[in-house]
């Protein structure tokens, strides 16, 4: 077998990887859309603040310290405790709850009815607000997190790979991790959405909101439940992605590599957000091995964007979608 | 009392297709119009022109450009970062290819270049709505950007990818480089906008802004009653690149003279211009101004009342920014979701009954 | 070119001119789902022609066919004497094709001048830098345009809600509206789909004054799909008459009437 | 118009007068993408000017007043700091950015205020010929450059022939720049050069360290900034590239870059332009004027990392170019003008910075007016993780100035024919 092949496999092998990162992001747009029909622009920050939120708690910050300092002349930073992590995750989660109850009662509530795009830039002034927020409430320098999740290379794969091909491939652990994490979270959720009665009024909810309302079902509980669902995704893809690279502002600019997976796979599709971000992930990733050194290298970000747009023009309704037929 | 209709007859209808039909209007964009130009370059320093004055015009320009495309013709682009690129680096490649020519004209070719560029990235519009085409704008923002970081022809093979706007005049007076005066610079943006807002308020008007406004409320009905969709969509493509070319070349060649493409132009940008038409009014050129006014003021208001009002340390006060702006943005949204322009239409509505109500 | 040998004079005394559009053998097919099957029939110059059937007969697909939207798999349009290649609809409109639709297809941020003015396009021919200057051509051909859409907003009686943005009308004004903006396209064949569906007796009443002053005072053809029974047989000169995608009748009122298979689709006999 | 009375007002609140004071503008970022870099920077500049206030009473009996202003690094924010500073009468702007830096090299040379970029921004105004008002001393990426490859040519017993060298760069002008120096000094010394560029915030970098992985370089170099930092160092010991193989410049090697990985990050280098550490005597005075009066920049806690040292030096440097102006004009109350004199003049010696209470801080260095850009003395530092300290594993040594003039000469060169620049120093 070729060099290239085998190099090829191993690319290939951590496309899927990212893919699985990648469509962990693109799924809490799908909640919130599939849900009240909103485009969730602050995906990115959630997953931003939720990261913020959950070291801040693990370390005993003192939210607001930095303010409280400012107004007061005071100078406290820390509780001086130190929490577990699933403690912190348990609080963040709750956190993330009350975030999602209040997003519900002071914003979207006072726009039901109102136009997509509108609801669209709500999100924007939300994702806005809670930057600035988080900032505020934990302070914008780069914070470690460590929720004791395995990192770096996998050996069993380096060892076995490398008997069969004579060249070990490199498969993070942290990757692995991830992809199993995400996994169960899909299955959960489709659990949850087949199986219980929130799930079941939640899938109501997406198909048709008279109806749903019609039937008794609270749309307002409906959802915040979603909003705190997208929460938690938010969060999992913030571990995720601050234990590799610290929390930091960056974080909340993951939101931009799920948006090509949203438009290859739908934005009210599980499933297409699942395979559209297997297929970014690989194709981006490829894309870079192959014709990269060509055209001078880093070509990730756009052409994750313009796989999609290209794929959008020969198929317009997506990976799921059926075949739309205009009428008047 | 004093802003009413009433008794203000037209007798033809070429009176009734004014731009301002009311004659309090005319009357006060009558005053706007000699401030800006005779009375404000004599008031202003550097301060004023650099940190207000030419960012707000040169928005101004990209944001009616921007409403154009999103506002009246319905096609959500996100892409607007990257093609101010193009009207920037069209404007260094002719700047520094094309000495003789002046720099009037050097603004004006990079707007017809950014309007063939822009137009070229609108033909999936044919085929793809809505949201999805907003995400597919953004392959123009980070493709375009990608290419000017990547190709060195660009930026004329200079070590760091860096652009400088040499030093042009007109009249004898130097709009671009460091020793330009701050009214020059000032005067040469505000002609452009103001021709350039002119000119779109004679498109929205006219026909071209019909099928523009037919295509956004109902793309199909459009077509059945006579609309040429590609002929729309491409049109308000082009003359949406076209404006926000021009002020992609003026934010290069007379506000910042040097320009690093990932840091000027880059997403931030496509979503800045964005809110400016939403927060200013969708499909309003006044909304346009209004949203660009507000977003390129209010960050520098709240910094000198936080910062230099109230001693706050800077960070703090940038966190509050956003904080503030956020929360504006989502209440201005839920008090009137058609932005400014609408605030102001209502007010006016207002006012025209005021001081009798009923 | 029309062929004129056989015009005629109605009783009420308008002039009925030759075929000016034939339907042949059109069949029209969603996936395996046939909307229209082998129908043929024809359109003549100047007369008020009305399609009719039980709801899911293809009335909507017919029309949708004429003005171009869908084009059908089998079959051919004659318009005017020449064959009819598949064509958009934007094109159809072009040669002279107006229509209003079921569901209003309003631009509704528009006001009720704008959207009239939108039935002006294709008669409006000032290009891009013409407009951006605006003085000269494009506001000379605006105000002559606007000349045009005055007189029919005059004729519709809508003088008062001009400047409305049609989203605030209600639903008989708007449906005055859109007759409006396919009047001011001056079409050679007006097609309606369900010009007085939702409507009261009243305003049924208004808006069957106008379609009959439109046919008499433009000589505008007219194809109209229409669920009242009553007014399509005041209205029409001749009707079609579809059920499952097929044509079932095709005469004038009276003989429509009187044909044993319209009857037995609109008292429901079962089809076996 | 309203807000526009209220911005008025508060423009004039702000430019009340005041006794003679030194303005020294920090155009710092506290928000934003690079945070966690700026922060300990503005800190740093900011303290040891609260120091020479606090300790002696200012420079020469003037008392110094920073105006910090947020730039976020974002450029336009840059400019109208720039704008609303530079008329307090502000001696020298200390940008932080690259952007920021070249939109304001035209500037400040027609308003005559010095700039100082130090270690970043344009490599060639070190040429002062060209760039009258620019100064990068003590060192530049150029520099940065040559400093990495003559470490590694000491370590390999000067010979790099047959060896791979990869970069590993940020995608923009900054991580470009010291590309046609690796280029110009990989046909000198026969090394193999890669180039692996990384898309702004380098969140991702998997495909750039399975290409290493597979590529096999000896070295690595970076020009990293920001998260792209701690995520290719993270990448870096999860492929275990050996850390003392992977050099990252001055801007790549901070605490909070390194942190994240814990212990595999240890052995990771990092080029110098200063010192590092706490172990200076000027530390005492800081903790006693300064953090324990309570009036520490910030939150106080970043004392000692390696970008508030750095912020300390560009302050210190500062410092003894308004010593040196004050000397050459008599006058203790300088102007820009002043000030930029004081900075060609400017004379960096081991025995000043000893009696500054920083000995050895940093190299030692002479500006003139054809060179701004000092000596370019490059050392390297090396990071312990089991003690968390960073330490200068090699002193500050020199740089290839043949390969680096050349550069620098046809660069400004350029620069000064597309801006019809005359001769400065002639």
């Amino acid at each position: 077998m070729s060099d290239t092949f085998i190099f090829g496999m191993e690319v290939f092998l951590n496309g899927l990887m990212a893919g699985v990162l990648y469509a962990l992001v693109a799924l809490g747009f799908v909640l919130i859309y599939k849900a009240s029909g909103i485009f969730n622009y602050a995906q990115g920050v959630m997953a931003l603040f939720a990261a913020m939120t959950l070291v801040g708690i693990m370390e005993g910050r003192v939210p607001f310290s930095h303010l409280i300092n400012a107004i007061f002349g005071t100078h406290i930073h820390h509780f001086g405790w130190h929490l577990p992590a699933v403690f912190g995750i348990l609080f963040t989660v709750a956190v993330m709850a009350g975030f999602a109850w209040c997003v519900q009662k002071f914003i979207f509530r006072h726009l039901v009815g109102q136009e997509p795009i509108i609801l669209f830039m709500a999100t924007i002034g939300l994702a806005y607000f809670l930057e600035g927020f988080g900032d505020l409430m934990w302070g914008s320098d780069i914070k470690k997190l460590d929720v004791g999740l395995p990192q770096g290379i996998n050996l069993l794969i380096d060892e076995t790979t490398f008997g069969w091909f004579g060249y070990g491939f490199f498969i993070d652990n942290l990757d692995l991790v991830a992809t199993v994490i995400a996994a169960l979270l899909v299955i959960s959720l489709i659990i949850f959405a087949q199986y219980t009665k929130q799930g079941r009024a939640m899938r109501a909810v997406a198909d048709d909101h008279q109806a749903a309302l019609s039937v008794g079902i609270s749309l307002n509980f409906i959802w915040v439940m979603v909003w705190t669902l997208a929460g938690f995704v938010a969060l999992v893809a913030g571990i995720m992605w601050g234990t590799k690279s610290g929390v930091q502002f960056s974080l909340s600019l993951i939101a931009l590599k799920a948006l090509p997976v949203l438009m290859l796979g739908g934005f009210t599709s599980i499933p297409g957000a699942i395979v559209g971000g297997l297929i970014i992930g690989v194709g981006e990733k490829m894309f870079e091995f192959l014709v990269g050194p060509l055209v001078g290298g880093a070509t990730e970000n756009w052409f994750a964007y313009v796989l999609a747009l290209l794929f959008l023009v020969f198929r317009p309704q997506g990976l799921f979608g059926e075949k739309i037929i205009e009428r008047v | 009392m004093f802003y009413r209709e009433a008794g203000d007859f037209k007798t033809t209808y070429k009176d009734d297709n004014q731009t301002f039909p009311i004659k309090f209007d005319r009357y006060r964009y009558y005053a706007v119009m000699f401030a800006a130009f005779a009375v404000i370059p004599f008031l202003i320093n550097d301060y004023w022109v650099n940190a207000i004055f030419l960012p707000f015009l040169i928005y101004a320009i990209a944001a009616i450009g921007l409403n154009i495309l999103v506002g009246y013709c319905g096609q959500v682009s996100l892409g607007t970062g990257g093609f101010m690129a193009v009207g920037a680096y069209a404007c260094y490649k002719l700047m520094t290819g094309f000495p003789e020519i002046n720099l009037f004209f050097h603004i004006i070719i990079s707007g017809g270049i950014t309007a063939f560029v822009c137009v070229l990235f609108g033909l999936p519009s044919l085929r793809i709505k809505g949201f999805y085409l907003a995400v597919a704008t953004l392959a123009a923002q980070f493709f375009l950007v990608w290419l000017f970081n990547r190709v060195p022809w660009f930026y004329n093979y200079s070590a760091s990818g860096q652009i400088n706007s040499p030093e042009r005049s007109l009249f004898d007076i130097t709009i671009t480089g460091p020793n330009a005066d701050a009214w020059a610079k000032y005067l040469f943006c505000l002609v452009f906008l103001t021709v350039l807002a002119l000119i779109a308020r004679n498109l929205t008007r006219g026909t071209i802004g019909r099928t523009w406004m037919a295509i956004r409320d109902m793309d199909i009905a459009a077509e059945i009653i006579g609309v040429n969709p590609l002929k729309a969509k491409i049109s308000a493509f082009a003359v949406s690149g076209f404006f926000v070319g021009v002020s992609g070349a003026l934010f290069f060649s007379v506000y910042l003279g040097a320009v690093e493409v990932g840091e000027v132009f880059g997403i931030n940008k496509s979503f800045l211009v964005l809110f400016m038409i939403i927060i200013g009014g969708l499909g309003s050129i006044f909304g346009s101004f209004a949203g660009a006014a507000f977003l390129v003021l209010l960050p520098v208001l709240l910094k000198n009342v936080l910062v230099g009002g109230l001693g706050w340390p800077t960070d703090l006060a940038a966190h509050l920014e956003f904080l503030i702006i956020g929360a504006l943005i989502v209440i201005f949204l839920i008090a009137e979701p058609h932005g400014l322009a609408q605030l102001w239409r209502v007010a006016k509505e207002k006012l025209r009954l005021w001081p009798f109500p009923h | 070119m029309l062929d004129t040998s056989d015009s005629y004079v109605t009783e009420d005394g308008r002039t009925i001119g030759g075929v000016v559009m034939e339907m042949k053998n059109i069949t029209l097919r969603f996936g395996g789902v046939v909307a229209i099957k082998d129908i043929s029939f024809d359109i003549r110059e100047g007369e008020i022609r009305a399609i009719i059937g039980p709801n899911g007969a293809g009335k909507s697909s017919m029309l949708n066919v004429i003005s171009g939207f869908y084009n059908p798999q089998e079959g051919d349009v004659y318009y005017k004497g020449a064959l009819r290649p598949p064509m958009k609809p934007y094109q159809v409109a072009q040669q002279g094709i107006a229509r209003t639709f079921q569901n209003i297809a309003l631009f509704e941020g528009m006001t009720v001048l704008d959207n009239i003015m939108t039935g002006r396009l294709n008669h409006m021919k000032a290009g891009l830098f013409a407009q951006a200057i605006w003085k000269g051509k494009a506001e000379a051909e605006e105000v002559a345009n606007r000349e045009v859409v005055e007189k029919i907003i005059d004729f519709l009686e809508i003088q008062s809600i001009r400047k409305t943005p049609v989203g605030r009308l209600p639903y008989g004004l708007k449906k005055r509206v859109e007759l409006a903006r396919a009047l001011a396209a001056e079409p050679s064949i007006l097609l309606l789909d369900e010009p007085m569906a939702g409507m009261n007796v009243e305003e049924k009443e208004d808006m069957s004054r106008f379609i009959l002053d439109v046919n008499d005072e433009f000589g505008t053809t007219i194809a109209l799909i229409e669920h009242d029974m009553g007014v399509v047989m005041d209205l029409s000169d001749r009707v079609v008459v579809m059920d499952y995608g097929k044509k079932i009748g095709d005469g004038t009122p009276d003989e429509v009437r009187s044909n044993q298979a319209v009857i037995d689709a609109y008292l429901g006999v079962s089809h076996d | 118009m309203k807000k526009l009375a209220t911005l008025a007002v508060g423009a004039v609140m702000a430019a009340s007068p005041v006794l003679a004071d030194l303005v020294i503008p920090s155009l710092s970022y506290r928000t934003g993408p690079y945070a966690a870099g700026g922060i300990p920077f503005a800190d740093g500049y900011e303290d040891y000017f609260t120091l020479l206030n606090e300790r002696d009473g200012g420079i020469g009996g003037v008392p110094v007043r920073v105006i910090e202003c947020e730039t976020g690094y974002n450029t336009e924010k840059g400019v109208e700091c720039y704008e609303s500073t530079k008329g307090e009468g502000a001696l020298v702007y200390q940008p932080l950015s690259t952007g920021i830096t070249y939109q304001l090299i035209p500037k400040t040379t027609a308003d005559d205020i010095p700039m100082h970029t130090m270690g970043y921004g344009r490599t060639s105004a070190a040429n002062g010929d060209v760039f009258s008002h620019t100064f990068n001393y003590p060192g530049n990426y150029w520099n940065g450059a040559s400093g990495a490859i003559n470490y590694l040519l000491a370590e390999n017993g000067g010979d790099l022939s047959g060896k791979k060298i990869a970069l590993v760069y940020h995608n923009s002008a900054y991580g470009k720049e010291p590309i046609r120096t690796l280029e110009e000094l990989s046909s000198k010394h026969g090394y193999e050069l890669s180039l692996l560029p990384v898309d702004h915030p380098g969140q991702e970098q998997k495909s750039q360290w399975l290409q290493i992985r597979r590529d096999r370089p000896d070295f690595v170099l970076m020009w990293g900034w920001g998260v792209m930092n701690q995520v290719a160092i993270q990448e870096a010991a999860n492929i275990r590239f050996p850390m003392e193989n992977f050099i990252g410049i001055w801007w790549s090697g901070a605490e909070h870059d390194v942190l994240p990985a814990g212990d595999k990050s240890n052995g990771y280098k990092a080029l110098a332009f200063h010192n590092v550490g706490r172990d200076f005597p000027v530390f005492d005075d800081i903790n006693k004027y300064v953090v324990d009066a309570g009036k520490a920049a910030g939150a106080g806690d970043q004392v000692g990392n390696v970008l508030y040292n750095r912020g300390l030096y560009a302050a210190m440097l500062a410092a003894e170019a308004i010593k040196t102006a004050q000397g050459i004009h008599g006058v203790a109350d300088i102007t820009p003008g002043m000030m930029r004199d004081g900075m060609e003049a400017l004379s960096i010696t081991e025995e000043k910075m000893a009696s500054l209470g920083m000995p050895n801080f940093g190299p030692s260095f002479d500006v003139s007016c054809e060179n701004h850009g000092g000596e370019g003395l490059v050392g390297v530092a090396q990071w312990d993780a089991g003690s968390k300290t960073w330490s200068l594993i090699s002193d500050f040594a020199a740089t290839d100035g043949e390969v680096i003039g050349a550069l620098v000469e046809a660069d400004s060169s350029a620069y000064a024919a597309e801006n019809n620049i005359a001769s400065n120093c002639s």
